[in-house]
């Protein structure tokens, strides 16, 4: 299957209308120590497989998406 | 004349090894044939899930070169560079090195500022630079257009005269056939799947063709360092991204310079075929597909033809990507894991290539040490926790 | 040689309209409807291009744009395929250096001295060695191009195409495919590569000739079928995205060259045939050596004569059918070499005994002969010892077939070997592909037909369209009998030619012993023994060279089992670089003030997307006046947003580092924000324009990155708040100086004194009869008002300003004026002065940040390093007079780099150089303390430590 | 007296413009000479009000889900996501009246052009990416996409002849029009002033 990405307002765009926005990643609690900020803000899972990542629709709507891709396959995974 | 003397040994591994290092890549066998060289640290292997050269060793655009930004890592580039000229003799291989000069264009006055600053730190680390005006660079390169026409004209350049290509595949084998030589195992098809670690320290390897003992494990994987992190059960500061190359049709030699602009991101060279291989920007997304993209191919080439439009009609013929391991800092993660006696050469994104001599050297010495070396000190993973990362980014 | 048959009339051919071309300046007959190769090959040039690394003639062998021995340069066009491209009155074709004496030929009979990788075995040292040796390998390659600079105009356009269909290959199964997708009403996009339909059925003869014209007519019933010929789809794309070339020839003062396609289908048919192996045996790549299909396209296309004593060499009754047409059209035949046992069918054996044809079954050719082409081959029985020698000027061969597999590859799809049929057929083709006719290894029209069928309506049924009983019907067709034919086993050598070359790869001259000894020397894997041997990597990218080269793998590690083939990898035939261009345009974005400033005298800049004046002639005395009377300068580019709903407050607390919560009527909040690291990345102020209702400024150019970082910080919240990026909707214009008041004042009733609209407050005044949002503020240190007013009026106000002002001295002036101004109140701009490492403390907004909010963006980390020394700081310097010294000087103590300058200008008004620096915190960053500039070996210049700013301490001035 | 600029530089070709002036905007009556039956016409409408209506003010629009367009004769509003619609008044007087804070002016933010003709449909999908005619039928429909690196705003209008009117950022506005210039080539694309689209646009259905 094409790697589309499918905007709930704009329908199956091709992924260049799109910024990428990286993988989801829950921050920590403002007060949470140097470790857990550094590990949140510098460490990836870099999933070779399925994740849930950040679209960001430039060129349509411009609303941020969470779409859930394999970054192997570029298959999009409709919850 | 030579006959067929074999050049790769394939072996199936033994039992256990003294070390193991993962990946045969560029930095996995140079890793390999430097211990094996110049350090006693008894036997060596080098298991490779495909074959030598599958990553971005094979993938890459064999540029050699040290201008880099960051004053307390230049002095590695630097050596790295170096060493390059020595190495076909040492591994008796020709590697086809060509310090021919790399030539990077500056657009406004803006970037010319941000050259002058990189050129002035790398002429402190001892690093031949030149700045040029855009009509010697329309002599060194006369089919460059650098008139008004373009959108960005040519405002200047930096040169860099020791900067250029080594064949990649060239260094890769030249490096396997070395490290056999040496008594290193060079296991092709061999898949690590996990990691043996007690109390804190690593003492082998699980793969899909048994279990091997190891008394130290050095990962040198390229791309996929993640997958090694989650077999360790830990992250690392790296997203994967392809990166995109095309190559033409052969043309007469009427480039004899690398050329590359920064901003524009796309860089090009003339080999020693004819061809001009073209590149330069990663995709814009995280992604272990390495299928070709054509948005980025197609944007690069828009701005090659800005500056060198008689190449209008050259035909590309085949284009392919590799996959980099990009730090938020642009710099590599080398040395401790925070296991024992597991090391880490990782995180090179698209600048592994360059660096394989020295990476080589310093991974090395420190598995056969276990102290980190001085030129790689600022590689460490705990730049992230003290904000000591390496300045590379220019912005 | 070769030459016209008389009166033999074609589809393609018009003999009514003769057309010259001219080859290396000598006049070239040709006819309409010929291509550049067909035109020389009928006039008897046989030598078209010379081998990669050995200087060998080489003359095309498929004449459908694949082997790509036939490249030449065409109207100063380099690589261009002569048997794909049509000619055109006083077209210019020249060979890609001299192909009829090649000195470099030699290389031919050293060749010994040349074994696999020869370039890293030798050479290694010493250095010097290899670097002469080097220059000698650049000058070596055969057919090398010249890059020569273009003249005249030609056109590369790109057009984007949304249809539900797209099917590649206008052959009987792709136009089936189109014509069923077309009844069921979708829009189509047909794609050949040759310029007419047809396919392989196009050059079968009569036979042929008629099932392909009875189907182009049906399909011309379609008007929804968007047929476009001479287009090669050049590759897929993961995104879908097809591109596809269309080659147009040129023609006119600006005339299109070629058109490329950027298709977007719903589903894709792939039907892009099939073609003939070319056989493997010692001096395999002669001129006069063709595969079959161009021996046909040679007849039935152009009424060219192959040759005139042919030998047909293959194991396959194909070959027996073209024997026949080769007769009927009164071309000698030298026989017929047939490996199977058996021989050719008996029905075609019997007409060709007829004709008197000779026929060695079981025989197989070693072997050709010949100077410039072949005049002969070597004949050897498959299991005997006879061999024989056969004269002929010609030898059509084919050893099997081999898909066009190319695309369905790139789409996603494995080619699996089939040793029953001895064909690759496609696996794992992904959801939106369909495969269609003779790729996969078709043979019967009405097989293919049917097929081309059944691949639409699976496809229309992927897209969820209903198709009707035509599914039904198309799937009955195919159940007749015979739709799969196997493809005869490929007469293959079963050990390398021992003395002369067997070419694997034509492109890049690779022999089966190539092949052989780099598998001995362990490059066994395929995609290192490609890589080493370079095989299947030359212009045709593995279209010619890739089914022998499994096999010779193959071959040689039996081990290995299955046959696989080298990963594919766009294009499918080359693209040139302007078509891959094509589409991309630089889009500067213009100041609704861009064409008043022009006429004005301002001189234009890019900065980034946008383009702004740099100054308008003497940015010194622009400053002057600023100081002294009054200025104008365009701030269009700032970002600009109305920020609103009952959750404005909150999203804005967030990304912003002070407090907005308190903001009241009409003053005006200075604020700046951070990313979660607490780097600096923005300032800029914040109005309330009434309840919940914000009106937020940002840098220049950050427009499109400040509005998503506000989505993104809302992302995950439910809450209401609108933003709405106004940065086009209103220009701006910095009014300012000391004489900015009393300009303004003529323009509007409103009262602009001080009391009534005092510093960093805004008021919305009547401008000119203009709506004006007009703001107090302080960047180049005098009195200003900044005026934002709807985008189409800003031309006319700025010229009622420039009028009003210039009796008092108000100049227009740039960004060179603008940086001398903020240097001179020491303002910093993110970005600029600042970089991706620098957090708000170190930049000199840290007094910005509101430490009692918590919900700031960047607030956690800038508080967890709080304690902790600075990494860099940024400090500002000057020096008496003018300095040499330019933006991105190093500053240095000593051996130690401690940072850079990041701006620096000469101040006219206080004859001083200026400037900011980014440096390490250091013990001389304090009151007569001295920054080192580097200004390159032995070379420093020494500036005084300052404190900002350098003008006008108290503000008084901006205040005023 | 006109106090409103054009952000569109009209070339040359298209002949001489008879301009008059409409509220302070230039407006291109027609173009000398006459530009007569054209395939697609090419119009600058950068002067007709247009707003972005968001939150509740969105809603009362009656647009049901984003992607759709309502053209009611006099003015277009289409749905670019929940609560979020562009508001083009083609045919009314001048003046954006917004009905409320929900509301916000754009008239002076964007260019917009009227693409229309027989094969207006030809020249637009040589432009984008989208299907813009997809095959579920009905409506007018309404996309926000890239044109060549342009972020745009594009109305189909579905309304018995084909007609598209398409949007972009000021600043844009000149590549925009160029782009369409470029896509329109093949078509013969006539850029024509605003009479030959008023009588497009009310005239008798094709």
């Amino acid at each position: 299957m094409p790697f589309l990405i499918d905007c709930p307002n704009c329908g199956r765009r091709s992924p260049y209308e799109f910024k990428f926005g990286g993988e989801c990643k829950r921050a920590p609690d403002p007060g949470a120590d140097v470790k857990a900020w550094c590990d949140y803000l510098y460490l990836y899972e870099n999933m070779s497989g399925v994740q849930d990542e950040w679209w960001y629709h430039t060129m349509g709507c411009r609303s941020w998406l969470k779409i859930r891709r394999n970054t192997v396959t570029h298959e999009i995974i409709e919850e | 004349m030579p006959t067929s003397q074999p050049v790769l040994r394939y072996k199936q591994p033994e039992k256990r090894y003294d070390v193991i290092v993962i990946g045969a890549g560029l930095h996995g066998l140079a890793a390999a044939y430097n211990l094996a060289r110049y350090h006693r640290v008894g036997r060596i292997a080098v298991l490779e899930r495909r074959y030598i050269g599958f990553g971005g060793s094979g993938r890459n655009t064999e540029m050699i070169r040290a201008n880099k930004r960051a004053h307390e890592t230049l002095p590695f580039y630097k050596e790295s560079l170096e060493m390059w000229d020595g190495l076909s003799a040492e591994l008796e291989w020709n590697l086809m090195v060509q310090k021919k000069g790399l030539i990077a264009l500056a657009h406004s006055d803006g970037e010319l500022a941000v050259m002058r600053m990189l050129s002035d730190s790398q002429r402190r680390a001892g690093i031949k630079i030149d700045m040029l005006g855009p009509e010697e660079v329309k002599k060194m390169v006369p089919s460059l257009d650098v008139s008004d026409k373009p959108a960005l004209p040519v405002a200047g350049a930096q040169f860099h005269p020791e900067g250029g290509t080594v064949h990649h595949d060239a260094a890769l084998w030249g490096y396997a056939k070395a490290a056999s030589r040496c008594g290193v195992d060079i296991c092709a098809g061999v898949e690590v799947t996990g990691f043996y670690v007690e109390g804190g320290k690593v003492n082998g390897v699980r793969t899909n063709v048994g279990n091997i003992a190891a008394g130290k494990v050095h990962v040198a994987v390229g791309g996929y360092s993640s997958e090694i992190a989650r077999m360790l059960g830990v992250k690392y500061p790296v997203v994967t991204i392809p990166m995109q190359v095309m190559t033409t049709e052969v043309m007469a030699p009427f480039l004899d310079y690398y050329v590359a602009s920064p901003r524009l991101h796309w860089y090009t060279q003339q080999t020693l075929k004819g061809d001009l291989i073209l590149g330069g920007q990663l995709d814009p997304w995280q992604s272990w597909n390495s299928s070709t993209t054509w948005q980025e191919c197609s944007e690069r080439v828009a701005f090659i033809l800005e500056y060198f439009p008689d190449l209008a009609h050259a035909r590309v013929v085949r284009s392919w990507s590799g996959l980099c391991d990009c730090t938020g800092d642009s710099a590599p993660v080398m040395g401790p894991s925070g296991i024992d006696g597991l090391s880490l050469d990782i995180a090179w994104g698209y600048y592994g290539f360059k660096s394989t001599p020295a990476c080589g050297k310093y991974a090395a010495e420190y598995i056969a040490t276990g102290k980190v070396p001085e030129k790689i000190r600022h590689f460490g993973l705990d730049r992230f926790y003290n904000r000591q990362r390496v300045r590379e980014i220019i912005i | 040689m070769a030459g016209r048959l008389p009166g033999c009339a074609t589809q393609v051919l018009d003999r009514a309209r003769p057309v010259r071309i001219y080859f290396q300046g000598r006049q070239v007959d040709a006819f309409e409807g010929d291509s550049v190769a067909s035109a020389l090959l009928a006039s008897g040039i046989d030598t078209f291009s010379r081998s990669f690394k050995y200087h060998r003639r080489r003359a095309p062998s498929c004449l459908s744009g694949q082997c790509s021995r036939c490249t030449m340069s065409v109207d100063g066009r380099m690589h261009v395929k002569t048997c794909q491209t049509s000619v055109r009155e006083g077209m210019s074709v020249e060979p890609h250096g001299s192909v009829e004496f090649d000195p470099k030929s030699l290389a031919d009979t050293f060749s010994w001295a040349l074994p696999t990788g020869f370039y890293y075995k030798y050479f290694y040292k010493p250095q010097w060695f290899w670097k002469r040796v080097k220059e000698v390998f650049r000058a070596m390659p055969g057919n090398m191009a010249t890059v020569r600079p273009l003249a005249g105009k030609s056109r590369i356009d790109a057009v984007n195409l949304s249809p539900e269909m797209l099917v590649v290959g206008g052959g009987l199964a792709g136009i089936e495919a189109a014509i069923t997708a077309a009844q069921a009403g979708v829009r189509v996009v047909l794609a050949e590569a040759d310029g007419w339909l047809g396919g392989f059925d196009a050059f079968q003869g009569e036979a042929g000739h008629r099932r392909a014209q009875d189907s182009i007519r049906r399909l011309r019933e379609h008007g929804n079928v968007r047929v476009l010929t001479s287009t090669w789809v050049s590759a897929i794309y993961p995104d879908g995205l097809a591109i596809c070339v269309q080659s147009c020839g040129g023609e006119g003062p600006e005339g299109v060259l070629e058109r490329v396609f950027h298709v977007r289908a719903g589903t894709t048919v792939i039907a892009t045939g099939a073609t003939s192996v070319p056989p493997l045996f010692e001096n395999n790549d002669r001129p006069g050596i063709i595969l079959p299909e161009a021996a046909q396209r040679l007849v039935h296309l152009w009424g060219i004569r192959p040759g005139t004593r042919i030998l047909l060499a293959g194991g396959d009754d194909y070959l027996a059918r073209v024997g026949l047409e080769l007769i009927d059209k009164g071309i000698g035949l030298a026989g017929l070499a047939d490996y199977r046992e058996s021989g050719p069918d008996e029905a075609l054996r019997a007409r060709l005994s007829e004709h008197g044809v000779r026929i060695w079954s079981g025989y197989k050719v070693t072997g050709s002969h010949g100077r410039t082409r072949v005049e002969g081959a070597t004949l050897a029985a498959l299991g005997g010892s006879d061999v024989q020698t056969v004269a002929c000027d010609t030898i059509v061969a084919s050893s099997g077939r081999y898909p066009r597999h190319k695309l369905l590859g790139q789409a996603g799809a494995r080619m699996a070997y089939d040793s029953g049929l001895n064909f690759y057929l496609p696996e794992d083709v992904p959801r939106a592909y369909h495969a269609a006719g003779r790729l996969l290894g078709l043979e019967d029209p009405e097989a293919i037909m049917a097929q081309g069928r059944v691949a639409a309506v699976r496809a229309l049924e992927g897209l969820g369209i209903d198709v009707g009983t035509m599914g039904q019907e198309a799937r009955q067709a195919l159940e007749r009998p015979s739709p799969l034919r196997a493809v005869s086993a490929q007469p293959l050598s079963t050990e390398a030619g021992k003395k002369a070359k067997t070419f694997v790869c034509y492109c890049h001259d690779v022999t089966e012993k190539n092949v052989e000894q780099a598998v001995e020397e362990g490059f066994s894997d395929i995609e290192t023994c490609k890589r080493y041997t370079t095989a299947t990597q030359g212009a045709c990218q593995g279209g010619m060279c890739e089914a022998n080269f499994t096999h010779v793998l193959a071959r040689k590690r039996p081990e290995l089992g299955s046959r696989t083939l080298p990963t594919t990898r766009p294009p499918v035939a080359s693209i040139s670089l302007g078509a891959m261009a094509a589409g991309h345009h630089d889009n500067p974005q213009l100041s609704p003030l861009h064409h008043v400033q022009l006429e004005h005298g301002g001189r234009p800049m890019r900065l980034g997307s946008w383009i702004r004046m740099n100054h308008f002639g003497d940015e010194l005395a622009e400053s002057l006046a600023v100081h002294q009377a009054a200025g104008i300068c365009d701030v269009s580019m700032l970002g600009k947003f109305r920020v609103f709903g009952p959750d404005a407050k909150k999203l804005l607390n967030r990304v912003m580092t002070r407090e907005v919560g308190n903001l009241a009527g009409n003053k005006i909040l200075y604020s700046s924000s951070c990313n979660e690291e607490g780097i600096l990345l923005d300032d800029g102020v914040v109005l309330k324009m009434g309840e919940d209702d914000y009106f937020v400024t940002t840098l220049a150019g950050r427009a499109p990155v400040t509005e998503e970082w506000f989505a993104r910080w809302c992302r995950e919240e439910d809450w209401q708040v609108h933003v709405v990026n106004l940065t086009e909707t209103r220009a701006g214009m910095n009014v300012a100086g000391p004489k900015s008041r009393e300009i303004l004042s003529k323009l509007t009733d409103a009262d602009l004194s001080n009391e009534a609209f005092p510093f960093l407050t805004w008021a919305r005044v009547k401008m000119a009869g203009v709506d004006v949002i007009a703001m107090r503020m302080g960047f180049v240190g005098e009195l200003s008002y900044e005026l934002l007013c709807p985008s189409s009026q800003a031309g006319f106000l700025w010229k009622r300003i420039l009028e009003a002002g210039k009796p008092l001295g108000l100049v227009p002036f740039g960004i060179e004026c603008l940086n001398i101004c903020r240097l001179e109140k020491g303002h910093a701009i993110p970005g600029l002065d600042t970089d991706g490492f620098t957090n708000l403390f170190e930049s000199s907004f840290g007094w910005m940040l509101n430490r009692t909010k918590t919900e700031t963006v960047g607030k956690p980390m800038l508080e967890l390093f709080s304690d902790r020394p600075l990494k860099e700081q940024l400090i500002a310097f000057s020096m008496d007079g003018k300095s040499p010294v330019l933006d991105g000087c190093l500053v240095v103590k000593g051996p130690r780099q401690l940072g850079r300058v990041t701006s620096i200008r000469y101040s006219p008004l206080l004859d001083k150089t200026i400037g900011l620096a980014l440096v390490e915190p250091d013990e001389d960053w304090r009151e007569g303390g001295k920054v080192r500039l580097w200004l390159g070996e032995g070379r420093e210049v020494e500036a005084a430590f300052a404190k900002p700013p350098f003008y006008d301490p108290s503000g008084g001035r901006m205040k005023a | 007296m006109m106090t409103h600029a054009r952000a569109i530089a009209l070339p040359g070709w298209a002949g001489k413009p008879v301009e008059t002036q409409l509220e302070g905007w230039p407006v291109v009556e027609r173009f000398e000479p006459p530009e007569g039956d054209c395939a697609v016409g090419l119009t600058d409408l950068s002067h007709r009000p247009k707003a972005i209506v968001q939150g509740a003010g969105a809603q009362r629009l009656g647009l049901a889900r984003p992607g759709q367009a309502v053209w009611n004769g006099q003015s277009l509003a289409g749905c670019l996501k929940p609560g979020h619609a562009v508001v083009l008044d083609l045919t009314g007087p001048l003046e954006m009246k917004p009905a409320d804070s929900s509301w916000t002016d754009m008239t002076d933010g964007w260019v917009l052009l009227g693409l229309w003709g027989p094969l207006s449909l030809d020249v637009v999908q040589g432009l984008v990416t989208v299907d813009v005619e997809p095959r579920e039928r009905g409506g007018a429909l309404f996309f926000a996409t890239s044109c060549h690196g342009v972020p745009v705003q594009l109305f189909n209008l579905r309304a018995q002849k084909p007609g598209f009117v398409i949007s972009c950022a000021r600043s844009h506005g000149q590549n925009l029009f160029e782009a369409c210039i470029r896509a329109g080539r093949q078509s013969g694309l006539k850029v024509t002033g605003l009479k030959a689209y008023s009588d497009w646009l009310c005239g008798p259905a094709a």
